[in-house]
């Protein structure tokens, strides 16, 4: 607990560690962002929502410099890593060698293992992929993007398929992480608790623009039991058009 | 040095993988090497072809210094310009025999029927002779397939002869087949086999065809003085039946290499036919295709 | 509003929708053939590759209109084409089917695919004489070889491109429609569809070589028999020239196998190059 | 405790986990094999085949047994594989460098791919005589004309298979390893072996076709050329024996390939045949 | 709203619709299933929970008859549909043609573009699967499973990549659905409002065994901010190893 500490002290990064200016993307006739602006500080933890299609991944992606289609300008840290909406593990590696892909080669089996660890899939390190469960599979895209050093972490819905226990785990996981490396991290995810406990700040994407944008200023470690979480989490639902009755 | 006096020989080896023929039998014997030593030959390299086109580009290509090969691609390669002179004939007058399918006893069954043998060859030109002198080449269809699928068409009914060389010929005989005509029967329908030289060769050893010829035609007279012997020889390097070789090559095929006058016009003949046939692209001056020295006296 | 990246960061290069290449594909392809063309030209022409040895296209052009002109060309062609295109018309399904037989079941595996595979090694020269015997010397010994020729390829990838199609597909289709043609068709085929085109690729280059040989063993017309004509008389240019067709015919098939990919495999997110 | 199916339910087969099959599979392919060749040895013995034809199995196991014993074919083999293995070793490597070189890069494709489709067509009879010109009459034409065959279904199947690489995991790799030559080591390569694999067994094949028409060139030695003379000296029991070498090389280079399969692409989740 | 209020009417199904005794499945060494018994009724809504990888898709492929390497007894009825965990759509088939996939011919596009509006969808009912966004792959996948007439439904997380309001829109229509057509269905998911909302019961997979069995008795349509509700929550992230302290 001694980590999540950590996040309670004051942030003392104040360079920006992503910016995109006017960001337009279109497919075909459907233009799908329609001038994203968005500037995260170093190591500033934001949580990106938005409805279903509304062109989440399609940012993340053009910020992780993997889609060049876009218009606008982009600017990004060098060390960028990437936890894909999907697992996308390379079939042929054994998951060991998934988590380690790209590690220098000197003690990558044990970082490899000790990532492994985190997530608590030990067990399948030497498993192939096919054989995985979703949720085994995702949390192994987790561990190959939390084991290296990047200076920007993506998070595409990284927890989707896992269930509560496991889920409260890995936000503590990447919670710690993100303290003890001072990461900038963005976060994609559809839970709007995931979003209120991790990030300093919320964003939703509507209409192709950056529509509604929350600072979360509540002091770590947030209890989700809270009356001014229960505030946030209304405002933040509201905005993605679900309204709760307090009751 | 010892490279420079090495002499590459290509020949056709259509039995066998090891040359059986009479230049590499005066080899054996050592009468070639006598001759060709005082040519400046130091050494023979015998490299085996299984057809003419294949023996020609690899002269073209500088890979040998003679050939010896039938008479239609030593014609057809010197039509196209290829850079050879003839030393002379090796074996002249090869037999070969129109063997008939089932039911075919006489030239005239042949009315209507398709014949085949292989393009180009001497036994196309003695089966065009043959037909020819029959009466029948208008009435009768030629066709091409190579002798090592004769029998199989024959056999399938698709033709009604085939026009064989010798190996094959005589190995249908033995097999059952029956010849219904052959080009011995018919003067000027036999084949012949050439020795053909490269000019660069020819520079090399200016008394290469002369030396080469008297090999040849010594080993000739021994020969014909016991013929078994060198027939056991054959059959023993090509696999073939002892009858067989003694069909193929009676022991009149062989004799002095230099090239008469008879010969000359035998050339001639067979370089008009090819060019009739499309087979040869242009007449040539036969004399300037005969090395230096090597006319036989009439 | 123009962002002045902080130290430490990079700017993207972000290229925007539309970009069509300056120079579109085709023309950089025509382009290298051109050169090559350009190049053989040159080489000869300062007399580094001796005529004898390969004529230069000029030569080869001339030679070619002489071949057209005399109507020689076009008959070996129409020869050729009629057995090439009959010997395809067989063997692709034949591949195909047979491919489907070892690829749906196990048992059809077990059962075709150890001949099939100690038959593909067989070498067209070996077997001709049991086709002639078997089929005699008119066009069906050819079509027979041509049928060899196309049949393996087509066999070998579709039979592979089955096994490789993702048994998670073929499991979520399974629940919804059991009937196996109708899972054949929707899914196991459309899942090989990229393998089955480079068999086809391929067979489209092994019918020529495969008619080559039938055209040299009974000589009967066609553009192998020409090339056998040419290399009989040493005709270095006619060669080069036969060559050259089979070089155009190769060009096309890769032509038609492309179309058939733009239209069949639109649906692919595959890697594309860099 | 057993359940009685409600009426409308239908109660699955559960086979459990340990499930080989009674026959293992090697054993059901040997025995089409065997049962291939009894039926072909019953034909004979009923005179359906005549012997001149095509030789009973057992005729066919004498000649190899002479042949054996002469020492012919055990030369005539040492020669070809020889041939055959220096081919592979120099066109396999060259057909993967070449795709690799168009799979990886536009500009690479734009600048390989179209004289390879162009080169494939071309039949090895016809580019013979060019190869006797380049490279002479010893082992180089022939081991040229094997590169060649394996060359053309090397690449294309590579090319292929690197073009059908799931872009997702391209993209994945290129955020955790920029460097390309690793992206190729770990994915690109990977991603196209099962692609690659069919091309080296088609290669196995092609490699042997090839040298057929090779050794026919001049006659000096392999197995090509014991065939070639067994045809020219009529004798039908060995050309089946050259026949059947080639049908068991056949064999060996699936059991190769299969074997290679196993080894490297056991992380497969793939359709397996019913 | 008339169709949710259907729910509330006493259900008569008495018959069995899913039969599993004693079902055990290894891969390898590892004994993930050791036992499983489960009777679901006729019409009957059945949650079905539990750990990443204890097993929860394992058995319902096996229930779906896609898995014949267990032992044990499993009766089911014919028809069964599936909305697997991964979208799993024939990347070479436009999306109406996947959602199509299967149904007789008159008047497949018709039914297949009604369930894509269903699923809010009906603008990328032409295009290539592989240009959708997880969560409308997701979707998709749902329509497929939902379009035709199954009596037995198994739907493995099949919300997991939506956002809020889009996900409770579709439990409403998996609701009206099953509601509708009175049929079978038996739903993974790791969100127990989820579970709680939709199901007739709800059991725990753990330790290969069905462990927990929770009633859901409560009145449809459900509210979650009730205090029954909560009651029921805490029991279930209590049986998932989440202790939630009531504020
Ligand atoms: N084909 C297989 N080979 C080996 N192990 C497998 C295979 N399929 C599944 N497993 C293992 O079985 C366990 C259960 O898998 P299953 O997919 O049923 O989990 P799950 O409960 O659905 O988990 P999740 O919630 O993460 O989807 C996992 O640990 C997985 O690794
Ligand atoms: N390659 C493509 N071609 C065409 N349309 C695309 C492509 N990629 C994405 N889209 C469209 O762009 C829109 C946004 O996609 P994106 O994946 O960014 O959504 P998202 O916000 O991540 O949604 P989700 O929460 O469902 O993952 C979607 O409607 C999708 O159909
Ligand atoms: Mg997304
Ligand atoms: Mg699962």
């Amino acid at each position: 607990m001694t980590e999540v500490r950590e996040l309670t002290e004051p942030r003392t990064a104040t360079r920006t560690a992503v910016i995109a200016e006017d960001v337009h993307r279109a497919f075909g006739d459907r233009e799908i962002l329609r001038g994203v602006d968005l500037r995260v500080r170093q190591g500033e933890f934001l949580a990106l929502l938005g409805a279903s299609g509304s062109g989440k991944s399609t940012l993340l992606r053009i910020v992780g410099a993997l889609d060049h289609g876009a218009r606008g300008k982009v600017a990004v840290p060098a060390r960028t890593s990437v936890a894909f909406q999907e697992p996308r593990l390379l079939p042929w590696r054994r998951v060991w060698r998934n988590v380690a892909f790209g590690l220098p080669a000197a003690g990558r089996r044990q970082r490899a293992l000790a990532a492994l660890d985190e997530v608590g899939l030990t067990h399948v390190a030497d498993a192939w992929p096919k054989t995985l469960s979703g949720g085994e599979a995702q949390r192994v895209a987790l561990a190959r993007a939390l084991v290296r050093d990047p200076q920007l972490l993506l998070l595409d819905e990284p927890l989707a398929s896992l269930d509560a226990l496991t889920r409260l785990k890995m936000q503590q996981l990447i919670a710690q992480l993100w303290a003890r490396h001072r990461l900038t991290a963005i976060l994609v995810t559809h839970d709007v608790d995931e979003a209120l406990v991790l990030a300093d700040r919320a964003v939703v994407l509507r209409d192709g623009r950056l529509a509604e944008e929350l600072p979360v200023t509540l002091d770590r470690p947030r209890d989700p039991g809270s009356e001014q979480f229960a505030v946030l989490r209304a405002r933040l639902l509201g905005w993605l058009g679900v309204t709760v009755p307090r009751s | 040095g010892s490279d420079g006096a090495l002499l590459r020989v290509g020949v056709i080896v259509s039995n066998g993988s090891q040359p059986s023929g009479i230049e590499s039998w005066a080899y054996q014997q050592g009468i070639l090497q006598q001759q060709l030593n005082a040519a400046g030959v130091a050494k023979v390299e015998w490299v085996s072809f299984p057809n003419g086109p294949n023996l020609n580009q690899a002269l073209k290509g500088g890979s040998l210094d003679v050939g010896v090969l039938g008479d239609t691609p030593a014609i057809s390669g010197r039509a196209a310009d290829l850079p050879t002179q003839l030393s002379g004939i090796g074996v002249r007058g090869q037999d070969a025999w129109l063997i008939a399918g089932p039911g075919i006893t006489s030239l005239a069954d042949l009315t209507g029927k398709t014949v085949a043998t292989q393009q180009g060859s001497y036994m196309h030109r003695c089966l065009v002779g043959l037909l020819d002198s029959a009466g029948l080449t208008s009435s009768v269809k030629v066709t091409f397939l190579l002798a090592n699928s004769a029998q199989q068409a024959l056999d399938k009914g698709d033709i009604a002869a085939y026009a064989a060389p010798t190996g094959t010929g005589p190995l249908l005989l033995s097999k059952g087949y029956r010849s219904i005509d052959q080009a011995s029967n018919h003067p000027g329908l036999t084949g012949n086999s050439y020795i053909t030289l490269s000019q660069d060769a020819v520079k090399k050893y200016p008394k290469l065809a002369s030396a080469w010829n008297a090999g040849v035609a010594a080993a000739a007279t021994q020969l014909k003085a016991d013929p078994e012997k060198y027939y056991a020889y054959v059959a023993q390097i090509t696999g073939l039946p002892l009858d067989v070789v003694r069909a193929s090559y009676p022991a009149s095929v062989f004799g002095d290499p230099a090239p008469t006058v008879a010969d000359i016009q035998t050339i001639r003949d067979t370089l008009s036919f090819l060019v009739a046939q499309k087979l040869a692209t242009a007449p040539f001056d036969v004399d300037a295709w005969l090395a230096p020295g090597v006319r036989a006296a009439a | 509003m123009t962002a002045i990246p902080e130290p430490g960061l990079r700017e993207l290069y972000l290229r925007g929708e539309r970009h069509a290449p300056r120079v579109p594909r085709w023309a950089r392809r025509v382009a290298v053939i051109v050169a090559l063309i350009a190049l053989w030209q040159l080489v000869s022409a300062l007399g580094w590759l001796p005529e004898d040895t390969l004529s230069s296209p000029l030569q080869v052009a001339g030679a070619a209109v002489d071949l057209i002109s005399s109507g020689d060309l076009g008959e070996a062609m129409a020869t050729s084409l009629t057995r090439v295109a009959t010997g395809l018309a067989l063997g692709i399904p034949a591949g195909l089917l047979l491919a489907l037989t070892s690829g749906l079941f196990r048992a059809g595996e077990d059962l075709v695919d150890s001949p099939m595979q100690m038959l593909r090694t067989l070498p067209f020269l070996g077997i001709t004489p049991l086709f002639i015997l078997w089929f005699g010397v008119g066009d069906t010994p050819k079509i027979a070889l041509v049928f060899l020729g196309v049949c393996f390829p087509v066999y070998i990838n579709t039979f592979v491109g089955i096994r490789n199609v993702d048994a998670k597909l073929v499991e979520a289709a399974r629940t919804f429609d059991r009937g196996r043609c109708r899972l054949t068709r929707s899914v196991i085929i459309p899942g090989a569809l990229p393998n089955i085109l480079v068999g086809v690729r391929l067979a489209l280059g092994t019918a020529w070589l495969a008619l080559v040989v039938g055209e040299q063993i009974n000589a009967d017309g066609g553009i192998g028999y020409l090339m056998l004509n040419a290399q009989n008389n040493l005709e270095t240019d006619k060669i080069v020239v036969c060559l050259v067709i089979y070089a155009l015919l190769g060009l096309l098939s890769d032509l038609i196998v492309r179309g058939l990919e733009r239209l069949l495999l639109s649906w692919r997110q595959n890697f594309a190059g860099a």
